[in-house]
């Protein structure tokens, strides 16, 4: 094979041709000395995960990142921080937005992807507890860094209430009623006599943007430092809830009522569960919601629009429902073109709505899932070619040949088939006559062939010969089950006189298994 | 105890005890009420009336996973597993399904003792229907319950994968004392294992004894098998010789 | 006058109920929440003035102002409407439903793309017809007659009328026919319909173009009292949609007693004096999360709860 | 370019507001367009800069006018907002120009609250408060002046739920109170989207007023209102739609059955030659039922940007625009316009002022034989009242 | 006799998973042939086959001659409910598949000829006296039945019209010796002539001696064909 010569660069080359892809690089550790893995402090947690495998085919060992997410992260996140203060305002202000409803997303995705429920009351949540936080620091003169104390508190306050019936109803039934719930927070909200004179918003809120810097270039700067923390807040509480304990527990209990019954069965309480999940997601609502009246230093009853409801709904979707990052780049994607875009008038809701369309047919989950979707496409297509190349009928099917990850194996068994009905047209009368003579000693060069092949069989196609106790002369055979423990089984009472007569049998049986192979 | 559903009541003052290392066989006709009964040991029916108690203790308001945590385990009629799993995922969450969390040790050996022997990276979905019902066994007997109810556990396998799961049985209960209460149509793993066996019928318990006197009892005949033939006929053991050796091919 | 209440409370019970009922069959048959059914009811809307438009000159050429006039204007208007509010199904059937149905988790699927698909339509109204809103043909004429004391509108008995021989139409063909056997086996079990010989694909179709002209007709009889506008849909959308879930989704008989409730709270919270008009969007969706908690699948939801 | 660019923030997907903001800028082309013609403004020529904008929340309103901050337009020209302090904060914070019709007593107190920070920003018309007043002195000088004898002297007010038509009903309110002649009669609340006018017309019956006041902003439901009503009115009354016939659907969807009803607007086309004039070249401009006040606003607001513009010599000097507005006195076609010093905001004839030429008339119209005519005030009414086919 | 069912080098399974490998199997009219197999072994997958439910890459699918092209590349189902038209009706494993429907419309359901239709009623009262249980249930909701109850359900839908080809997975799963034996003569009392089935099950007991012949099923392979000699 090519790897007998692995450091001249020119066969490192055609290596990549065998089937390797350049890109993703594969660190080669020094197989003398061991490596270790850095932990999160104070956890059993790696900052990355790194596995040792062992190259099949250039017999090396190697270290892989198993999953490449956290670099994404870490790189797409940065290039935000990075490029954002360089835009024009118009555009920092979009920047933030993004934050906020990229924030607001990641945690309704806990909601309805992690904890199953498909609430439609996450804007209302965040408008009421920014309400509460705004009125409180309107009215009541409490300082705006309470504000961040009292939002989450309205947030687990209006989420419990919200949580109680979501054992009951199921689905579409409870979106409905928190749909309700919205609808009513909206009509109270601007049917507050107090609040009339301004549409029912509450202005002018004490915020950690000073007073005479809002809307100017160091206040947008100083609002977007606080939406990014604030994403971050977000993507660590989802990271925390979603793969940890309660995700785990939530997942086994996902898709049908029958999980349901498994999981109650062990003992997982997932009710209990997704209750707390919904709890923790209102509460960090909670904190968007005073977040967002500080942001604006304003809250107004849009904020429980059904068309804003709707605008973040097609953000997960077209990133990808029930996954952090979809949510994310749903966020990234649509409020670039309805905020960065607004030159574009109507026609770029139409856009919006298109590409919504367009992913929900083509995509089977969202912008984040066409990466894998496209992969699993290519995959199948060149195993389908590679299926081809083994011969028609050939051992290895074209979706089996994904599976198998040392592609040798796929070369291995088109060989042995070609083997298999090479020797197939060996067999003769002649032959067998051949064997029934002499099953000892020196046969023909085919027989021969014929029971090499044999000796090299897998132990489950192997027979045994059994000497029937107390007696000298009778035998029966055995067959291997060929797995440990499960003990040879006879074939069939059939007694033989003489042990070649037995080994013959063994002969014929072989044979049998191989035309019927 | 008594249950009635949908109007029509399925279950008339049943009353039974399962003491340790027992196994207790639970037959009828279908609709007797058998999985009901089990619906309601495990606490996911209520009854309107009598009491579930569990090791003395009363467990009668108790819900299903509280039961659960309190060592009642108990196994469905059809092999359930969670489809978004794998067959490890599956056994991380049980282990932290309550405190205390378990080991991955203990998962092992539970996988070993129900004679589990698949890839872990598998999805539990794609499992046969013998390996769910293992899994699901693992899963239970990892908590180390102080009884187990059985729905059916042999419908769907042939007779060498029966013999497989009356040794799983059978050890469970000698080694671990865990109290078996069995519901079972395929009398030959039934009256093969059972100490005693209760017959349910239209709700109402109308024998109990040992397998071999209660399957005389005429009754016993006319609710269950008339007409069918001895469960235990020869042609049985020969299905299995015929797909085990063909399997050797 | 209460009966003057209870006359307006019917006239709105009508109309959602037109609205909740296409919604409702659709899930119950191919398993999708059709949230383009408002875009279908404004486009039917502005084919049928459309028509009328176009036929006007026409008409008033050939019959002048008489009586069969009227009668022509309002079998075009109502005709016209019909036919666009079947071909709007017809699409959304195409768009929304032949490519994804076999895919997982089709509900949401459908769920998002006829939402993609009526906000794309209302802003393509907004970008072809402008803002305006635009005016139908009182089919029923104007005017009012007295009945026992009440004096009614035309436009209100007439809608009531329509709708409920339409609804009693509707409700028997689903309960006695085998269409109606089929579309309920197809809710429960895509895969056993198909066993038992029901195409998923080929009944899809006609209940897309029946439930289309639903909503379209709704669009006649609501625009007698308002007008075609490109977000004429959303109102009645959301009605629909929530008179569907709170009558239990797939129950017919549900939905039609869900709308004649939500007709009356409406009509009346309008009258309580302290109330008031302001507070009828907020009364009833506390009704219905009450009935909600109260019984988790709607009035007449049918409980597809299965043991293991 | 070395275009001069005046922004225009407009709702053009939003569910309200469409209509009026389609007018304006159609005012507003049809003056650059002249000005264009005549070799624009200090020898450069105008181009304008239209935006889609969210006027029902906040953080839309504010993207809107930041996307013309930063696109460094000279000036911004906007119908109204609902919300107007975002948007006055995010113009402030660039110092911009920016000429509104905002007609919210909100602009008037913010401008108080801090001049400095607000210099540059005008209302192009008054707080719709004047609504309240002005409707009622109509009232009484129709009374006194005979061409109409109440059958009684309450007054019913039917009022929608944003804070718009909220200040104008408690304004109103206000006035019939100091009034004697008027006395307060039963309040009906709705709230929009009104499906059907049934419950309102009911109530209107009952409470039987001389005067009923449909305090409300939408133009198609106030003519489904209109043909409503006109199938059972209520004999004898008079009523007034307060503001939203104005815009051009509502003849066209009341088809004649809006024959008789009143109207009335702080800010409106007079019927004056210049208004005539002006009347005449935009329906050529843009056939169909021509709007009655944005239109006409957007061209004025053009006009006064070029006249200050031309005193400032150079549009990117901001404060010298404003100052330029500040001190500008000048007439268009709707009405004269010079800008109260604290509150830099229109003055209002007859409420605030008794010139007819030192503030823009309240006018008020009545539909006859399916035109809109101004009956009031004088100078400036084409017609005199008529009643109604059911009074 | 002629060939009803014709299927040739048939390779199919679910996704990535192959479970059917390159099997072979004619059936001729008036034939009842069971099918025996480990657990796993593809019985269920070849019948899901056959009906279009699961979508095969290799071979071909004949019925009563002409090819019915139910592969891989137009989606799974697709063709279910045409080749159930043609004459194919099979009772599926496990429960019955309406759990929404009460026992007389689910049974109903099964009558999707235009003929069975009209006379469902009668058919429906045959059904009742095959199982005796189910009179008493009629008018309650399937999904709460016991699953003996459900299968009996099941099949009976099955046996509501006459279809050229049955396909039964497994009746006697899950049912008392009595019930499972009364199924098993329902299914042997239906007319065979003209027609023919394939029975899946694991308790040979029930097929011995009854059906003609038994195919052996293993990894997905057909294993030899056993005359019911063998087994006596
Ligand atoms: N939730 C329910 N609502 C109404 N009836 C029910 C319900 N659950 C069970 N039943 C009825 O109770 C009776 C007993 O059911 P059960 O499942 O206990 O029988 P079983 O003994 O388990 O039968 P099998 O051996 O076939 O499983 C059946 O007739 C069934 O119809
Ligand atoms: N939906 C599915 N997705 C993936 N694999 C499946 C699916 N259904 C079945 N399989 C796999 O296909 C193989 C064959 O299953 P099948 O049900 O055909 O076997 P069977 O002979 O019917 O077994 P049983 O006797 O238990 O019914 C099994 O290994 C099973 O794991
Ligand atoms: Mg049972
Ligand atoms: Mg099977």
């Amino acid at each position: 094979m090519t790897d007998a010569r692995p450091h001249t660069p020119a066969t490192r080359k055609r290596l990549y041709k065998v089937g390797r892809r350049h890109h993703d690089y594969r660190i080669r550790p020094d197989g003398a000395k061991e490596w270790s893995r850095a932990r999160l402090p104070f956890t059993r947690r790696h900052w990355l995960k790194w596995r040792g495998v062992q190259n099949p085919r250039t017999l090396a060992r190697e270290r892989v990142l198993v999953d490449k997410k956290p670099l994404w992260w870490a790189l797409s996140l940065g290039a935000l921080l990075v490029v954002t203060p360089f835009l024009p305002n118009s555009m920092i202000n979009v920047a933030s937005i993004f934050c906020m409803y990229a924030a607001i997303n990641v945690l309704w995705t806990l909601i309805i992807g992690t904890a199953g429920i498909f609430s439609l009351a996450t804007l209302a949540v965040v408008g009421m507890s920014g309400y509460a936080a705004a009125a409180a620091n309107v009215y009541l003169g409490v300082p705006w860094p309470l504000m961040l104390l009292i939002g989450p508190l309205a947030g687990l306050l209006i989420g419990g209430i919200l949580a109680l019936p979501s054992t009951r109803l199921d689905g579409l039934y409870y979106a409905l009623l928190t749909m309700g719930v919205a609808e009513i927070c909206r009509i109270f909200v601007t049917q507050l006599r107090p609040l009339a004179p301004t549409n029912g918003s509450i202005n002018r809120v004490g915020s950690f943007i000073p007073e005479d810097w809002f809307l100017q270039r160091p206040g947008l700067m100083l609002g977007f430092a606080g939406a990014f923390v604030l994403l971050l807040g977000a993507l660590l509480v989802f990271r925390l809830v979603n793969s940890e304990r309660l995700g785990l527990l939530l997942r086994a209990a996902k898709t049908a009522r029958e999980d349901e019954a498994f999981s109650e069965a062990c003992g997982i309480d997932f009710r209990r569960a997704r209750m707390y999940v919904f709890l923790i997601s209102s509460a960090a609502l909670g904190v968007c919601g005073a977040f967002y009246a500080m942001y604006y230093r304003s809250i107004s009853p849009s904020i429980f629009s059904l068309d804003q409801l709707l605008l973040l709904f097609a953000m997960m979707v077209i990133g990808g429902l029930g996954r952090s990052e979809g949510a994310v780049l749903g966020a990234a994607v649509v409020i670039l073109i309805d905020r960065g875009l607004v030159e574009l008038g109507p026609l770029r809701i139409v856009l919006v709505a298109l590409i919504m369309g367009g992913v929900t047919i083509f995509a089977h989950e969202g912008l984040m899932g066409a990466h894998q979707q496209f992969r699993n496409f290519r995959n199948r297509k060149k195993s389908e070619r590679r299926a081809v190349r083994t011969e028609k009928g050939g051992e290895v099917m074209p979706e089996e040949a994904t599976e198998i990850a040392d592609k040798q194996e796929i070369y291995y068994r088109r060989f042995n088939k070609r083997l298999r009905d090479e020797l197939k047209t060996y067999i003769t009368p002649e032959l067998i006559e051949e064997h029934k003579r002499a099953p000892l000693g020196r046969h023909t060069d085919r027989l021969e062939r014929v029971l090499n092949f044999f000796r090299r069989g897998e132990m489950p196609d192997k027979y045994a010969i059994l000497r029937v106790e107390r007696s000298m002369d009778r035998f029966r055979i055995l067959a291997f089950s060929g797995e440990r423990g499960a003990p040879p089984r006879v074939v069939d009472d059939k007694e033989y006189r003489s042990l070649s007569e037995a080994y013959h049998a063994v002969f014929l049986l072989r044979v049998n298994d191989l035309l019927e192979s | 105890m008594s249950l009635s559903l949908g109007g029509r009541s399925i279950l008339q003052d049943v009353s039974l005890a399962v003491g340790q290392g027992e196994i207790l066989g639970l037959v009828g006709p279908n609709g007797a009420g058998k999985t009901s009964l089990f619906e309601v040991l495990s606490g996911r029916y209520a009854a309107q009336a009598g009491r579930v108690s569990l090791a003395g203790r009363d467990v009668t308001s108790a819900s299903f996973p509280e039961r659960a945590r309190l060592g009642m385990a108990r196994t469905f009629q059809s092999p359930v597993v969670p489809a978004a799993l794998t067959v490890g995922e599956t056994f991380r969450a049980t282990r932290k399904a309550y405190r205390p969390y378990l080991s991955a040790h203990d998962a092992e050996w539970a996988a070993r003792l129900a004679h589990l022997d698949v890839d872990w990276e598998r999805p539990a979905g794609t499992l046969d229907t013998f390996d769910r019902r293992k899994l699901l066994l693992a899963c239970l007997i990892m908590r180390r319950p102080s009884v187990l109810l059985m729905d059916e556990p042999a419908s769907g396998l042939i007779n060498t994968e029966i013999d497989e799961l009356d040794m799983i049985i059978r050890r469970l209960v000698d080694e671990y004392e865990i109290g078996v209460i069995l519901i079972e149509h395929r009398l030959e793993l039934l009256s093969a294992i059972a100490d005693r066996v209760v017959v349910l019928d239209l709700g109402e318990v109308i024998a109990r004894g040992a397998p071999e006197e209660v399957f005389r009892d005429p009754r016993v005949h006319a609710a269950y098998f008339e007409g069918a033939p001895d469960a235990r006929e020869p042609h049985a053991r020969e299905t299995a010789w015929l797909s085990c050796s063909r399997s050797a091919g | 006058m209460d009966l003057g209440i209870i006359v307006y409370a019917l006239n709105l019970a009508a109309i959602y109920g037109l609205m909740a009922i296409g919604i409702s069959i659709l899930w119950s048959s191919v398993g999708m929440i059709n949230m383009a059914h408002g875009a279908t009811f404004a486009v039917a809307g502005y084919g049928a003035w459309l028509a009328s438009e176009a036929m006007k000159p026409v008409i008033l050429a050939m019959l002048g102002k008489t009586m069969m006039a009227s009668l022509a204007t309002a079998g075009i208007v109502v005709g016209a409407a019909l036919l666009v509010g079947a071909l709007m199904g017809a699409l959304i059937y195409l768009l929304a439903f032949l490519p994804i149905h076999d895919k997982p988790n089709f509900a949401v699927r459908s769920l998002i793309v006829t939402l993609a698909i009526n906000i794309a339509t209302v802003q393509a109204l907004l970008f072809f017809f402008g803002p305006r809103s635009r005016s139908l043909p009182k089919i029923f004429g104007f005017g009012r007659f007295e009945v026992f004391g009440v004096s009614i509108r035309y436009d209100q008995a007439g809608t009531i009328l329509c709708t409920a021989i339409l609804l009693l139409v509707v409700l028997e063909w689903l309960r006695h026919s085998r269409k109606g056997l089929e579309i309920r086996a197809m809710m429960q079990n895509p895969e056993g319909a198909a066993l038992s010989g029901v195409s998923v694909r080929r009944t899809g179709l006609p209940i897309m173009m029946v439930t289309g002209m639903l909503a379209g007709m709704a669009a006649v009889l609501l625009s007698q009292t308002i007008f075609v506008s490109p977000t004429a849909g959303a109102i009645p959308l959301i009605k629909g949609l929530t008179i569907a879930l709170l009558g239990g989704l797939g129950s017919v008989p549900g939905a039609v007693l869900g709308a004649l409730l939500i007709g009356f709270i409406e009509a009346f919270t309008g009258i309580i004096p302290f109330l008031g008009q302001r507070y009828v969007m907020f009364v009833q969706f506390a009704f219905i999360i009450t009935v909600l908690v109260i019984r988790p699948r709607g009035l007449g939801g049918l409980l597809d709860e299965t043991r293991e | 370019a070395d275009e001069i660019v005046i922004g225009v923030p407009a709702a053009q997907s939003g569910p309200v507001g469409v209509a009026d903001h389609q007018d304006w800028t159609n005012g507003v082309m049809m003056a650059i367009d002249e000005i264009n013609a005549n070799g624009g403004v200090l020898g450069r020529q105008l181009a304008t800069k239209v935006v889609d904008t969210d006027i029902l929340s906040p953080e839309g309103t504010v993207a809107g006018i930041q996307a013309l901050t930063d696109a460094g337009v000279d000036a911004i020209a906007s119908a109204f907002v609902l919300i107007p302090q975002p948007a006055m904060d995010a113009a402030a914070s660039s110092g911009v120009p920016y000429l509104h019709g905002n007609t919210q007593s909100s602009h008037n107190e913010l401008m108080k609250a801090d001049p400095e920070k607000y210099r540059n920003i005008f209302q192009l018309d008054v707080p719709e408060v004047w609504y309240g007043s002005g409707f009622i002195n109509f009232l009484t000088d129709l009374v006194e002046s005979g061409q109409w004898e109440p059958k009684n002297n309450c007054v019913h007010i039917v009022q929608e739920q944003i804070a718009y038509t909220q200040q104008i009903s408690k304004a109103t309110q206000e006035s019939i109170a100091e009034s004697e002649m008027w006395e307060q009669g039963p309040i009906t609340d709705i709230q929009f989207p009104v499906q059907d006018w049934a419950p309102v017309i009911r109530a209107l019956h009952e409470s039987d007023c001389a005067a009923l006041m449909i305090d409300h902003w939408v133009a198609a439901e106030l003519a489904a209102f209109a043909q409503q009503f006109a199938s059972d009115p209520v004999e004898g009354s008079l009523v007034y739609l307060q503001y939203g016939p104005s815009q051009p659907e509502f003849l066209d969807l009341a088809g004649g059955a809006a024959e008789g009803m009143i109207w009335g607007t702080v800010y409106g086309v007079y019927a004056d030659e210049k208004g005539t004039e002006f009347r005449e070249k935009y329906k050529a401009l843009y056939p169909g039922t021509m709007g009655m006040v944005y239109t006409g606003g957007g061209y004025d607001a053009v006009y006064m940007l070029k006249d200050a513009w031309e005193k400032a010599g150079d549009p990117k000097d901001y404060d010298a625009v404003g100052d330029a507005i500040r001190a500008m006195e000048f007439r268009g076609v709707n009405g004269f316009y010079k800008f109260d010093a604290e509150t830099q905001s229109g003055i209002s004839y007859p409420n605030m002022t008794d010139d007819p030429e030192a503030g823009q008339a309240h006018l008020f119209f009545q539909v006859q034989d399916d035109e809109h005519r101004i009956i009031a005030p004088e100078p400036y009414a084409e017609v005199p009242f008529k009643p109604a086919p059911w009074m | 006799m002629a060939e009803l069912l014709e299927i040739r080098r048939l390779t199919a399974g679910y996704g990535p998973l192959r479970v059917l490998h390159e099997v072979d199997l004619t059936v001729r009219a008036g034939e009842r042939i069971g099918l025996v197999g480990l657990n796993g072994h593809g019985k269920t997958t070849l019948f899901r086959a056959i009906t279009h439910m699961v979508g095969w890459q290799q071979g071909s699918i004949r019925l009563e001659g002409q090819e019915i092209g139910g592969t891989r590349s137009l989606g799974a189902g697709r063709r279910t409910s045409g080749i159930v038209r043609r004459g194919v009706a099979m009772a599926p494993q496990g429960d019955a598949i309406f759990p929404g429907l009460t026992v007389r419309q689910h049974l109903d359901c099964g009558a999707y000829t235009k003929l069975a239709w009209r006379e469902r009623r009668r058919r429906r009262e045959r059904i009742m006296e095959i199982f005796p249980p189910l009179r008493a249930l009629q008018s309650s909701l399937v999904g709460k039945l016991s699953g003996g109850e459900r299968r009996m359900v099941s099949l009976g839908r099955m046996l509501m019209v006459e279809a050229e080809l049955y396909l039964i997975d497994e009746p006697s799963l899950g049912l008392a010796p009595k019930i499972s034996r009364a199924v098993m003569d329902a299914v042997w009392s239906l007319p065979i002539e003209g027609r023919a089935m394939i029975i899946a099950e694991q308790n040979v007991s029930l097929l011995s001696g009854r059906v003609d012949r038994i195919i052996g099923m293993h990894a997905g392979r057909m294993r030899g064909e056993v005359g019911h000699v063998a087994l006596s």
